[in-house]
């Protein structure tokens, strides 16, 4: 047994357990669980590891609800990301993850480190990684900060992933002042890996030793888990030298070293250094496979001097990994490590004791049993309290100040709807030549697998003012959206990947939108057979009591036998479009209420998921028959603002029909109703008999043709016109510039 | 065809080149990491493929220029072999000098993806033989440093003796300011050495090989290659 | 009068380009280099001719522009 | 010993960067900067003792690798 570490002062340690986040009770726990004082660095491991962020400590008993499994799947939630088999003797692992809070306050570097964080826990498992994608939230752009907010993030994504040579492949952007304080940055990535070579992190082997690879250890972002589980305010801003630098040369480097040990069968076990760095990569191995761990602080790689013990193990530079390997072999790993000329050190060995022990110079800096530090780790099941139920609206009670075409013209100009080109231009989508569908193409991103027919649909979607309106059908229309998306581009969806965002989960109104969405996701999971396999929990997103709205971005998986037989969402001439689905003509919380009316109110649409499931089979059918020349699928802004988008891809006008009698037209052409799919076929007619034939509503609702969007009351509008004000929005906000 | 793709450290579009030159030739070209100091006997192109060599952290290109292998690759092309460099390639060939001019930050100080089109402005040479002078392209690119820029007396020479590859154009090939996304002077977008063996160019026509991808307009420059290989 | 800002990286701050620079200059055989830090200088032609108010006023712009003073310092000399 | 390389944009060299902080200086309301020239940096903590030394391994440096002479020029000191 070693000697026990030196104590803190009782006082200063128990004064520091709350600088460093831990509340009373859980520093009554430290203490029982070792017996006596804790040291330093005792102190910040039980910190980090028992943070929000790395404990998961108010969100797990609501996460436990969600669906994880199907038959395709081969790892869900636990690992560092999600496997599921993709045929071809294939798997695709995949995660999003958050980088919020670093985004704010350094927008470049905490949106390049959040890719480049997201980048390692695929390849960690042995995937090569094929995509990337961001889902956004943003303030008003008028609000403070907000532009270099939104500049720096948007520079970050694209200079870590352009840079790794990652395609950036797709994503989603809303703006709402509730981000004004507080903006999301949610990334995530895509791998491919053979599906019998999948690596994990449960270390096994006494005495195998443990080993440290990729950049030098410096003194960044030593607190970043506890400061990424903490409410923002005015003074957080002092935290700022916890700023993590993205090197994303280092991290391209790491992941073709680590796929070329990946080939040899010298590895045990690996994670990458994420949250907590050296401390929950090493606590999670040696605690998920059962054994003790012994860490040599001296040997850690450091880039600066005098680093003390607990500050190497609570630093979060990027760019490391941490693995466990074969006893005898550190010399083959090693060359393959200095060929790709990063560093690589033994710094411990795998033990019986069932304890993390950290010596530093000779002393022993911290010994703590880690069956206690998981087990006895906080779980929360924090009061919650429901969201009131909004009214529904009736679409021809609410008065249209301008009609269709106008409303359509300021609608995609809308920042909700505007053209996200100006960001898309920005990343690099193309590298790795397999890319079939890019950014704004189609309702999914499509990449092909190298070398085969095979290729993968990915999105992320979800609409936070739905979940501010009623979480659980917005967490359930955020999984249902991405199931579409999914499908419009002809793809069998497999499963689903979460970053849920939410408020300070302390406060019951708050921990209710997190259970309710939860609730809502699971419903739609089940219905849709689409487990979730990954994902990722941000709490205390509020600046100064505000909370932003409720936000579980989803991030779809899909997949396609034959990359040629998906389509985009671009109208060519000459073919008949038709709308799949029911209208009623729903309003509530819809775009054009808010942009049009001016009115955020009512009831999000509901979301019949019975009813999406049959009409997404449909429609993915007729897509696999080759029936379908360009398929979109309904979404903010409802039917006009689909076919615009679908005009606007190529040039391509229509001609459309009258709303049905009794509608109202501006619900007819607005309203966000659920479970539709535009589709441009050549023979509507026999489109329609199909869909009837299998219960599903269709109607032919227009033909394509010309260069103008025409009403059926001779109205119309130029796709040049609509494509300007849907074109100029971001480059004028951001350079001043025209599009 | 032997193509040898050259990999330094932070390359990462050798795939892209591997595919595309495959397609073109029927023939997987050679891989070789940069530590190599001799190209493998028998190559008949070397092509120096896009990325971020070494992080392109002080100027892109600088520090693949220097690499032991690019001492071979000059050996290669001052005895007349085909060298080929796209976007990071290229930039490394204008610092080993192998190329003239320099690529400067792009003037909208953005990284530039895009779809953009290109005038073939010398058609009958080993890059662009399967082209009319005059025809127009579409390729992807994707970097931060592709203004290209030289001084006015090498303007002059490569406008004289036909050095001018390609030029960033309108779909319709006129050569305007607003296809200019990057800055280049005169809307150069690709070069040529003056024995027509050497070619640089920003955009990327590895990308646009397969209808699959949206289009077939960048087989050209390969099927270009194979063929002026084939009877070199 | 000409105002020179010079912008480093933090003491402490990664510094990847310096880093990659210090890696290069070693493999093209420059011994004897310890360290390298890589920043950006930014020349001013201020049309300002009191040197003190020349220097005050260039240090306003590093704090506001030049400089990301979360993981940069700067300093400022007035020729 | 230190040297401090400093690479500028050669006059006539276009310098996009040096524009764009210009342009962003007087739309922040800064006045009277005539003209911005933006260039790198590069600080080498060097092992030889000698100065005239230092400068000259410092020159070849910057010769080599550290600047590229088609477009920039570099300056070297030593301290
Ligand atoms: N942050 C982003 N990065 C890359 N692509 C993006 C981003 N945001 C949106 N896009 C792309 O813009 C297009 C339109 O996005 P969105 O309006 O969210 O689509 P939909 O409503 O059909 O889900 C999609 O192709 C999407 O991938
Ligand atoms: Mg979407």
């Amino acid at each position: 047994m070693s000697t026990a570490p030196t104590s803190l002062d009782a006082a200063r340690a128990k004064q520091l357990s709350a600088e460093f986040g831990l509340k009373a009770d859980e520093y009554d726990r430290v203490l029982s669980i070792l017996g006596r004082t804790p040291s330093l660095t005792e102190l910040g491991i039980f910190s980090v590891m028992w943070s929000e962020h790395c404990s998961y400590k108010s969100s797990r008993v609501w996460l436990r609800t969600l669906p994880t499994k199907a038959p395709w799947v081969i790892h869900g939630p636990g690992e560092n990301a999600g496997v599921i088999d993709i045929g071809d003797g294939l798997a695709a692992i995949f995660k999003m993850e958050s980088h919020n809070h670093p985004s704010f306050i350094e927008p470049y570097q905490g949106a390049a480190t959040g890719v480049g964080g997201i980048l390692r826990d695929v390849f960690t498992m042995g995937a090569r990684p094929i995509a990337n994608l961001n889902a956004l939230r943003f303030g008003a752009p008028e609000a403070p900060r907000m532009k270099r907010v939104i500049d720096g993030v948007v520079r970050g994504i694209g200079g870590y992933g352009n840079s790794v040579g990652v395609p950036t492949v797709g994503g989603e952007v809303n703006f709402h002042p509730a981000y004004n304080g507080n903006p999301l940055v949610n990334a995530m990535t895509v791998g491919i890996a053979p599906k019998d070579r999948i690596f994990l992190s449960a270390a096994a082997g006494i005495g195998n030793p443990v080993v440290y690879v990729g950049s030098k250890t410096g003194r960044d972002g030593i607190h970043g888990a506890t400061m990424a589980s903490a409410e923002f305010s005015a003074d957080s801003e002092e935290k700022r030298p916890t700023v993590q630098i993205g090197d994303p040369f280092t991290e391209k480097l790491l992941i073709e070293a680590c796929l070329e040990l990946m080939a040899t069968d010298m590895i045990v076990a690996i994670q990458d250094m994420g949250a907590a760095g050296l401390t929950s990569s090493s606590v999670e191995m040696a605690g998920k496979g059962g054994v003790g761990i012994e860490l040599v602080m001296d040997n850690v790689p450091q880039r600066e001097q005098g680093m003390t013990a607990y500050e190497m193990m609570l630093s979060e530079s990027q760019e490391r990994m941490l693995m466990i390997l074969k006893p005898g072999r550190e010399a083959e790993a090693q060359a393959i490590f200095h060929k790709w000329e990063l560093d690589f050190a033994v710094i411990g060995h795998l033990t019986d004791t069932g304890h993390i022990v950290i010596r530093h110079k000779d002393v022993v800096e911290a010994d703590i049993p880690l069956a206690p530090l998981e087990s006895e780790a906080p779980l929360y099941r924090r009061p919650t309290a429901e969201t009131p139920k909004r009214a529904v609206l009736d679409a021809a009670a609410i008065a249209d100040p301008v009609g269709p075409l106008a409303a359509l013209e300021t609608l995609v100009g809308s920042l909700d709807l505007c053209s996200r080109r100006w960001i898309w231009d920005q990343y690099d989508s193309t590298v790795g030549g397999q890319t079939v569908k890019r950014p704004g193409g189609a309702d999914a991103a499509v990449v092909k697998l190298d070398g085969l027919k095979r290729a993968l649909a990915i999105t992320t979607d979800c609409t936070p003012r739905y979940c501010q309106a009623d979480p659980e059908a917005g967490g359930a229309q955020a999984v249902a959206e991405a199931w579409r998306n999914l499908t419009a581009v002809g793809a069998t969806p497999l499963a689903i990947t979460d970053n849920m965002n939410f408020g300070n989960p302390e406060k019951p109104e708050i921990m209710g939108q997190f259970a309710a969405a939860v609730r809502g996701m699971a419903a739609a999971c089940t219905a849709l057979d689409f487990p979730v396999v990954s994902g990722n929990v941000s709490l205390y997103n509020e600046t100064e009591g505000r909370a932003i709205l409720p936000t579980p971005a989803i991030g779809g998986v899909g997949v396609l036998e034959d990359a040629a037989h998906a389509v985009g969402l671009a109208l060519t001439p000459g073919l008949d479009l038709v709308l799949v689905g029911a209208t009623q003509g729903w309003l509530g919380q819809s775009l054009w209420l808010r942009e049009i009316a001016g009115r955020e109110e009512g009831a999000p649409p509901p979301v019949d998921l019975a009813v999406e499931r049959r009409n997404g089979d449909f429609v993915r059918a007729r897509i696999l028959e080759g029936q379908v020349a360009a398929c979109h699928d309904l979404a903010d802004g409802g039917l006009l603002v689909a076919v615009a988008e679908m005009a606007m891809a190529d040039g391509t006008g229509a001609t459309l029909a009258a709303p049905p009698a009794g509608q109202a037209p501006h619900g007819w052409w607005f309203g966000e109703d659920q479970g539709r799919y535009l589709l441009a076929v050549t023979d509507g007619a026999a489109l329609v008999a199909a869909a009837q034939a299998a219960g599903v509503p269709a109607a032919i609702i227009g033909r394509s043709g010309g260069g103008d969007l025409v009403l059926a009351d001779g109205s119309s509008i130029s796709v040049a016109s609509l494509r300007m004000a849907h074109e100029a929005t971001l480059p004028a906000l951001m350079e001043g510039r025209a599009a | 065809m032997n193509a040898v793709i050259i990999v330094f450290p932070g390359t990462n579009r050798e795939r892209d080149m591997a595919i595309a030159l495959e397609r073109a030739s029927g023939r997987k070209p050679t891989l070789l990491f940069h530590r190599a100091d001799a190209l493998p006997a028998g190559t008949d192109l070397v092509v120096l493929p896009g990325g971020f060599s070494h992080g392109d952290y002080l100027r892109s290109g600088a520090m693949a220029a220097q690499s032991p292998i690019m001492q071979a690759v000059r050996d290669f092309a001052a005895k007349g072999g085909h060298v080929l460099g796209v976007c990071n390639g290229f930039q490394i060939l204008t610092e080993a000098g192998l190329l003239p001019g320099a690529l400067l930050r792009n003037a909208t100080l953005r990284f530039l993806s895009m779809d953009c089109h290109m005038r073939v402005e010398r058609s009958g040479t080993p890059y662009t033989a399967h082209w009319q002078k005059g025809a127009v392209f579409r390729a992807p690119m994707a970097h931060g440093d592709g203004n290209y820029f030289c001084d006015d007396e090498t303007l002059a020479r490569l406008n004289g003796e036909g050095l001018v590859a390609f030029r960033y154009s309108t779909p319709a090939g006129e050569i305007t300011d607003a296809a200019n996304r990057n800055g280049a002077r005169q809307n150069i977008a690709g070069i040529l050495s003056p024995n027509l063996r050497i070619c640089g160019l920003m955009p990327h026509p590895e990308d646009l090989v397969d209808p699959l991808m949206g289009g077939t307009d960048g087989l050209p420059m390969f099927t270009s290659l194979v063929e002026s290989l084939a009877t070199a | 009068m000409k105002a020179l800002v010079t912008v480093m990286p933090k003491a402490g701050v990664l510094d990847p380009q310096g880093k990659a620079i210090g890696h290069a200059l070693s493999s093209l055989g420059f011994a004897g280099v310890a360290d390298v830090r890589a920043g950006k200088v930014i020349e001013l032609e201020l049309a300002e001719t009191d040197p003190a108010k020349a220097k005050a006023a260039a240090e306003e712009m590093a704090r506001k522009l030049l400089a990301n003073t979360v993981i940069e310092s700067f300093r400022v000399e007035v020729v």
